[in-house]
């Protein structure tokens, strides 16, 4: 059962994953993306973090979607299919299959625990979160408050020049 | 001449308006099934489609008024399941209600055509009819059929609002009527 | 079950296809879905990791997740802002092709 | 918020009286919920629906001489007759010597404007009460001289309508025109 | 998990859909006769036993119409939009509680996922916007998106500071917890935010400007006909009912309450705010996107910022409940009267071009009464007479 | 038709780049009012530059009128402004009186004035309901149809037709008022009055319409007079003009009103005038209903045909729209020489393109609402 | 937790979806089998108040729009923080730890601090 299913969401994340680096269309792209980030919080569930499958779901099927749609939008998406990949795309093949030859090797190089997957309670998680990571969680809202500022000052002083 | 009879029916004359067109599971099963089911399949549906008109929103002229009088609280079209949206794509009744202006012919002919199959048109008042007062005029069109095939008129300058709401009752018999007629098609 | 390795696989592979983009693409705004797509790579490592290990020593079998949050967190940060420097690059180069920015150098 | 909560209360209120007393008249039906009785649209006394021609009951003819005034006062149009000598005048019957033999109204194109009967001098025209007169086709209300006496005879026996000139000889109305029997008007 | 759990899972979702659209029909048929009432008018009546199939007909017809998509359309964006809506819309329901069993299945982050599949629903409404390749389609799709991600975020809060409360995620956690009195009375401003947001999740008057008619035509909407169409209306009137009972479940108690069966309670308090909906509906016009982004960054987010705080503090500090409801209150009175001062600006210059006219007046009624008829008034400016 | 030369319109506008998204407002949109055409060059939610586009409706009712016999016209003015179909009659009844020189009995004018004012506060009750649908509420627009359909029964009392009355004639009225007709009017007011008060009271102060419509499409009274506003329009700028004061026809000298002015002349001053009026209206009616005279109402010329002699004649009348003006030309034949119209709505539409200018979409909407135009009477 | 449960909770999620999706999956195949379709080039054109269709392009779209979702994420991310603090602030001050709740509130007042200067800037002004 937990192999059917890790099967089927392993074919949506890569396939998705193969739509956003294959397609012309960035709409498309954007689709596939969302797709495979929809199947990652499908992984995420066998791996039982259904708080993170949330998180998945909330930040990166609703919002960074959008966001990239908004972006999308903003830049003329009717320029897009004149920008074809990179004339050194084979280099990148062969980048990319080399890293996943070294992590595949470093992976398997390991016997894999044997302890089953399990679910962490999410109360401890939480409370874990506001207690032991307490401060990397406040810098974490300085780290949005600056990326906010930027962008707000970034995207404005554009709006500006018109 | 047609016979007329007030305040009877009026025998039923098929007009040049619209007739849905047999849908693909009617294509696949011409003849093969019995003529009572698909008889009685048209009826159903012409049913669902005469209990809910939805027209277009779209006054041309001075009918245009009496046509909102109509979908306010004296007359209330939405009794009849009569509602207005304002784009085509949602729409099954067009009332033409005004004066077809020939400026305004191509834009009515292009409203037309981007509805959605089973359509129906009301021409509303004596200038959509035929002309009316400006038959005369230069630059009216002699009535909307000219442009587009026309299922009821309803005349009048401008009809009250009862005669348009006859007018609709006319165009729901008119439905049920057509799918009897194609019935087991 | 699926044993750890099997999401560690999976995770290299989803690694290397966005790497594969991020490397191959010319529009900005497809390396940019590239690089969540590496961010997702790994964030699938740690909750793997991290569902599949006891608490060992100072670590318990959440802090994977935790991190993962934070990897989101960081994540979202960084589209917005990368979003808006390549929306700034497009009003002022009228173009989002990488190559074409890096040729003008500006 | 204060005029906001007003105005709620206004559309509140307006439901109590929606509840109780709808303003919509049933058209076409009686105004009872569950009553289906169909009864005829409530107008006004000079209502001008779609004009008709009136019969003369004491003689049995119509009023109209076929003079073509209204035909050329009406702004659309929209009639035509044709005239003949009247077959009861040869007999001694009725003083008009000619009278109507043909008379078309395209209704689909007149707008009700009631000039027609203003300017008749035979009170041979009236505006008709009818106003429901949807047609299939195109000019499927043109009607002809059969169906506009039909016409004319419903509303007269409706109203109790009697020429003027018959009015101010006779006060009390004569006994009223009788009511047409259905399908009269076929042909 | 055996193969017959999921079977009654499948069970209990096709009878959770098909209660669902028997709301749905029943809310659009609703919602016509009490405007109609509200108008003085009947709605419909004669489709059926007072109009009662009148949802039916149109359902079927809408079915039976032709299903155009443009061909200036993106096909996949254009097909895909209203599925993803209406499972954003369905989704939900799967943790919504009818009372303390009758729930398809409890989740314990019940409140989170409601909110992380809320979201999807935008994206929705955003690509159908955009994939109608048309100028008002576009126009609409933009509004929804900015409307709806700005009014998500004050709902959020306010959901969040009612876990707080009941210190649970858990629907049915927060419905027990509420069984002595219904948390409107400590948080009556957390209501409000909610219930105004929710208005604007949902699309409703005075927030329906993305797909308002006579301005966008319908918005998203305008170039779905047919079957497409109509799984939006569905996902509209799921959402709207969604927002009714998460507010009855949330601040009006839920089931709780006596003599009556808990569903009938819940129902009953999920019709109260479905109505109000419609009353509000039939009352205000529509703002425009500014006010409406002013009101929900300027007015809601601080104030759900501050519903979040006071209730944390309330909380950690162990203070009575009666003020947390004081807190609660004053916040709404103050921002309520910020809002009245700011909106009603306006209507205060008014007063002045009332006491000119006044004044007129009696100037007008003294020259009557000094016998001279009232003459051609002087003109401010030169007039064109 | 001219997609395309609209379309390098824009291509112009920004250096051969279309920047702003051209936007098509009707010729069929909810909010046009009929069949008027709007092109809007949008920048987001903005309006960069407007451009107006009528004549969906020219009938060519002027052309018409050239053919008919001077009663006839009456036909053709009921349709002009098809939403005040009275004042239309009347300004070209008085028009034809002027040129024949001809009297009107006392009874006539006092019936014509209650008709006409009976006829503003329908057209204006039909305004506020349109406004209402254009700033987003439907009920208001119940609600004024309602008031609305009552005045069009009495009308159909007197006159026996809803809209298109053909009731005035030149030198009086068609027939004698309806026995009842007291009787109908002292029904039909306190009625009315309810129905304009609700309609006012529902939408006029409310917060959200306030802010929608204050201070959107402000307009100064001198631009506003170059433009040739007239009527609300121009009243709610501040300038106290109104016909019926400055050159008071037909019996209004008799009456005690108010010319209600707004101060910004802005979306909401125009709707406040109109609302305010609907008062002023209704008390003219009622002076009128205690002046009115006994006496013969019909035309002393009778069914003769009309030959006035030769000359031109100018006539101005204050219409809910504004100052309608209808000169006519006759060569002493039974059929007009010329006839043209100065339509208020033309002359008020003629604002748009400056009003529209830097406002939302949705105000366009509302702006173009509150200048209540009625493409019948801006086409011909 | 029970992985059963767990294992039910979430069949039943991806359960709704799919009986959403079918169920719309079984209306458009219902309807494409059972409606009248004349489609033409004129139907399938794109509406626009009647006259025919000019060609746009999205990129004028307000960069304001832009900058919202912006800040919609920012907060998005908050509510990921706020909902598993929600509820256990309280047991850990049970707990003698008031930590979760300082740095709750800390993490809000930046938040607030965002909005302030977003508000500051104009970016929740929508004049041009
Ligand atoms: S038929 Fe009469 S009322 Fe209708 S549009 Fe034509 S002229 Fe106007
Ligand atoms: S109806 Fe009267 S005016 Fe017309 S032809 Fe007959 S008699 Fe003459
Ligand atoms: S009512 Fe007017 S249009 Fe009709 S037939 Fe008589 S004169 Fe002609």
């Amino acid at each position: 059962m937990s192999w059917l299913l890790f099967g089927l969401l392993a074919v949506l994340t890569l396939g998705g994953g193969l739509g956003v680096v294959a397609t012309r269309n960035v709409v498309h792209a954007a689709l596939f993306l969302l797709l495979s980030l929809t199947a990652v919080a499908g992984v995420y569930l066998v791996l039982f973090a259904e708080f993170l499958a949330l998180v998945q779901i909330l930040i990166y099927g609703g919002a960074i979607v959008i966001v990239v749609l908004f972006a999308v939008m903003l830049t003329r998406s009717s320029d897009y299919p004149r920008i074809s990949d990179n004339r050194q795309w084979p280099l990148a093949v062969v980048a990319a299959l080399g890293v996943l030859g070294v992590l595949a090797a470093a992976f398997m190089s390991r016997p894999s625990p044997v302890t089953r997957p399990q679910s962490p309670v999410f109360d401890e998680l939480a409370s874990s979160l506001f207690t032991r990571w307490a401060v990397p969680f406040e810098v974490a809202s300085l780290v949005l408050l600056v990326a906010l500022i930027g962008a707000i000052i970034i995207a404005r002083a554009s709006g500006n020049e018109r | 001449m047609a016979e007329i009879v007030p305040g009877q029916p009026l025998a039923y004359v098929k007009g040049q308006g619209n007739v849905p067109a047999p849908s693909l599971m009617d294509q696949a099963m011409a003849g093969k099934l019995p003529g009572v089911i698909t008889a009685s399949k048209d009826q159903l549906f012409a049913l669902a489609r005469k209990s809910s008109l939805w027209t277009l929103s779209f006054g041309l002229a001075c009918c245009a008024i009496e046509m909102i009088s109509t979908y306010m609280a004296d007359h209330d079209f939405d009794r009849f399941g009569v509602v207005t949206w304002p784009s085509p794509r949602q729409a099954d009744v067009m009332i033409v209600a005004g004066t077809v202006v020939k400026k305004m012919a191509d834009p009515i002919r292009l409203l037309y055509e981007q509805m959605p199959d089973p359509k129906w048109v009301i021409a509303m008042g004596s200038c959509a009819t035929n002309g009316g007062p400006y038959y005369r005029s230069y630059s009216v069109v002699m009535g909307v059929d000219h442009i587009i095939p026309v299922d009821v008129y309803v005349p009048g300058c401008p009809p009250r609002p009862e005669a348009l709401l006859y007018g609709i009752l006319e165009l729901q018999k008119k439905i049920m009527l057509d799918a009897k007629q194609s019935g087991g098609k | 079950m699926v044993p750890l390795t099997y999401f560690q696989l999976l995770s290299a592979a989803l690694f290397a296809i966005g790497l594969y983009g991020v490397l191959a693409r010319r529009s900005a705004v497809l390396i940019v879905l590239s690089i969540e797509l590496m961010l997702n790579a790994v964030n699938i490592n740690l909750i793997a990791a991290a569902s599949h290990m006891d608490g060992v020593g100072r670590f318990s079998n959440f802090d994977g997740q935790i991190i993962a949050i934070f990897v989101i967190t960081i994540a979202a940060a960084e589209v917005g802002l990368a979003l808006a420097i390549i929306l700034r690059m497009y009003r002022n180069r009228a173009t989002v092709d990488v190559d074409e920015i890096n040729l003008m150098k500006w | 918020m204060l005029n906001s909560i007003k105005g709620l209360a206004l559309t509140f209120m307006s439901t109590l009286r929606g509840l109780r007393k709808p303003v919509t008249h049933q058209y076409p039906n009686s105004g009872s919920l569950l009553g289906k009785r169909a009864v005829p649209t409530p107008v006004q006394d000079r209502f001008m629906g779609f004009p008709a021609l009136t019969w003369d009951q004491e003689v049995g003819e119509p009023f109209c001489t076929s003079c073509m005034v209204c035909i050329r006062n009406c702004p659309t149009q929209c009639m035509t007759a044709t005239m003949k000598d009247n077959p009861l005048n040869a007999e001694g019957k009725s003083s008009r010597r000619k009278i109507v033999d043909q008379f078309e109204i395209n209704l689909n194109r007149c707008i009700l404007c009631g000039i027609c009967v203003e300017v008749c001098n035979f009170d041979a025209i009236v505006m008709s009460h009818e106003h429901e007169m949807s047609t299939y086709q195109r000019n499927g209300d043109r009607v002809d001289l059969p169906a506009l006496l039909t016409i004319g005879k419903r509303y007269q026996y409706k109203t109790g309508w009697q020429p003027v000139a018959t009015k101010v000889k006779k006060a009390p109305a004569p006994q009223p025109v009788a009511a047409p029997a259905e399908g009269e008007a076929k042909g | 998990m055996e193969i017959i759990d999921i079977l009654t899972i499948i069970v209990k979702l096709a009878v959770l859909f098909t209660i669902l659209s028997v709301v749905v029909l029943g809310l659009t048929w609703l919602e016509r006769k009490v405007l109609g009432r509200l108008q003085g008018r009947l709605g419909p009546t004669r489709t059926g036993p007072m109009g009662l199939l009148q949802p039916l007909a149109d359902a079927l017809k809408l079915v039976l119409k032709e299903d155009i998509i443009p061909t200036a359309a993106e096909k996949v964006l254009f097909w895909i939009a209203p599925v993803i809506v209406v499972i954003s819309a369905f989704v939900i329901w799967v943790t919504i509680p009818a009372s303390q069993s009758l729930v398809v299945q409890n989740l314990d982050l019940g409140l989170f996922y409601i909110i992380a599949f809320s979201v999807v629903g935008i994206l929705g409404l955003l690509m159908a916007g955009w994939g109608s390749a048309n100028k008002y389609g576009a126009l609409g799709g933009l509004r929804a998106a900015a409307q709806l991600i700005s009014y998500e975020i004050p709902l959020i809060m306010v959901v969040v500071a009612m876990a707080m409360l009941a210190q649970s995620l858990d629907l049915r956690v927060i419905v027990e917890k509420q069984s002595s009195y219904p948390y409107l009375l400590l948080q009556p401003l957390g209501l409000v935010i909610f219930f105004i947001a929710g208005l604007a999740e949902v699309g409703r008057t005075p927030f329906d400007i993305y797909h308002a008619e006579s301005e966008v035509v319908g918005g998203p909407f305008v170039e779905y006909s047919g079957a497409h169409w109509a799984v939006f209306f569905l996902a509209e009137y799921i959402n709207t009912f969604a927002v009714a009972a998460l507010t009855a479940l949330l601040f009006l108690g839920g089931w709780s309450g006596p003599f009556l069966p808990p569903v009938v309670w819940l129902l009953l308090k999920t019709l109260a705010v479905v109505l109000v909906i419609f009353w509000v509906r039939g009352t205000f016009p529509r703002l425009r996107i500014d006010q409406l982004m002013a009101f929900a960054w300027k007015a809601l987010v601080p104030l759900s910022f501050y519903v979040i705080v006071i209730t944390a503090v309330y909380q950690f500090y162990g203070w009575p409940a009666w003020s947390l409801t004081l807190m609660s209150l004053a916040g709404l009175a103050g921002v309520g009267y910020l809002v009245y001062q700011r909106m009603t600006a306006p209507a205060r210059q008014v007063k002045q071009v009332q006491a000119r006219q006044r004044a007129l007046a009696q100037s007008r009624r003294a020259a009557a009464a000094g016998g001279t008829p009232p003459a051609p008034q002087p003109v401010a400016t030169q007039g064109p007479g | 038709m001219c997609p395309n030369m609209v379309e390098t319109h824009a291509n112009l506008a920004a250096g051969g780049q279309p920047v702003e998204m051209l936007l098509n407002m009707g010729p069929q949109h909810p909010s046009t009012h009929g069949v008027f055409r709007l092109v809007l060059w949008i920048d987001g939610e903005k309006i960069v530059r407007a451009e107006p586009h009528i004549g969906y409706l020219h009938r060519g009712s002027e052309k018409l009128c050239e053919g008919e016999q001077y009663h006839q016209v009456i036909t053709l003015f009921d349709r002009l402004d098809y939403v005040a179909n009275f004042n239309n009659e009347w300004a070209y009844c008085r028009a034809v009186e002027k040129l024949m020189g001809l009297a009107v009995p006392e009874r006539a004018e006092y019936a014509r004035v209650i008709l006409g004012e009976l006829n503003r506060i329908a057209s204006h009750l039909l305004y506020v309901g349109t406004m209402g649908l254009d700033a987003g509420a439907m009920t208001p627009s119940m609600f004024c149809f309602r008031g609305r359909e009552r005045v069009q029964a009495l009308f159909e009392a007197v006159s026996g037709a809803r809209m298109m009355h053909n009731y005035f004639r030149i030198g009086g009225l068609k027939e004698e008022l309806p026995e009842n007709f007291r009787q109908l009017m002292s029904g039909l007011l306190p009625l009315l009055k309810k129905d304009v008060e609700e309609s006012d009271k529902i939408l006029t102060f409310n917060e959200i319409f306030l802010a929608r419509l204050k201070g959107v499409g402000a307009i100064g009274a001198p631009e506003a007079v170059d433009f040739g506003f007239t009527g609300p329009c121009l009243r709610a700028c501040g300038v106290e003009y109104d016909c019926r004061r400055a050159q008071p026809y037909s019996v209004y000298d008799r009456f005690e009103f108010e010319v209600p002015v707004g101060l910004d002349g802005d979306c909401w001053d125009r709707h406040w005038v109109r609302v305010q009026e609907m008062y002023q209206s209704l008390r003219i009616i009622e002076q009128a209903l205690a002046q009115m005279p006994e006496g013969p109402v019909t035309s002393p010329l009778g069914r003769r045909l009309i030959r006035p002699p030769k000359g031109e004649v100018y006539v101005r009348a204050e219409n809910p729209r504004g100052e309608l003006g209808v000169y006519l030309v006759s060569d002493g034949t039974d059929k007009p020489y010329r006839v043209k119209v100065r339509p208020p709505s033309f002359c008020n539409l003629s604002a748009i393109q400056r009003l529209l200018q830097n406002s939302w979409i949705a105000d366009s909407v509302v702006i173009l609402g509150s200048l209540d135009i009625v493409l019948g009477e801006v086409d011909r | 937790m029970d992985a059963n449960v767990f294992a039910q909770n979430w069949t039943a999620v991806v359960l709704s979806a799919v009986v959403a999706a079918v169920a719309m999956g079984g209306m458009f195949a219902a309807s494409r089998l059972l409606s009248s379709r004349r489609p033409s080039a004129v139907k399938l054109s794109t509406y626009e108040c009647g006259i025919p269709p000019t060609s746009y392009s999205w990129s004028n779209v307000s960069i304001r729009f832009y900058i919202l979702a912006i800040l919609f994420l920012m907060f998005d991310v908050e509510a990921v923080f706020l909902f598993p603090w929600a509820v256990i602030f309280l047991k850990e001050q049970a707990l003698g730890n008031p930590v979760p709740f300082y740095a709750m509130m800390m993490f809000l007042a930046i938040m607030f601090f965002a909005v302030v200067y977003g508000w500051k800037k104009g970016v929740l002004e929508w004049q041009k």
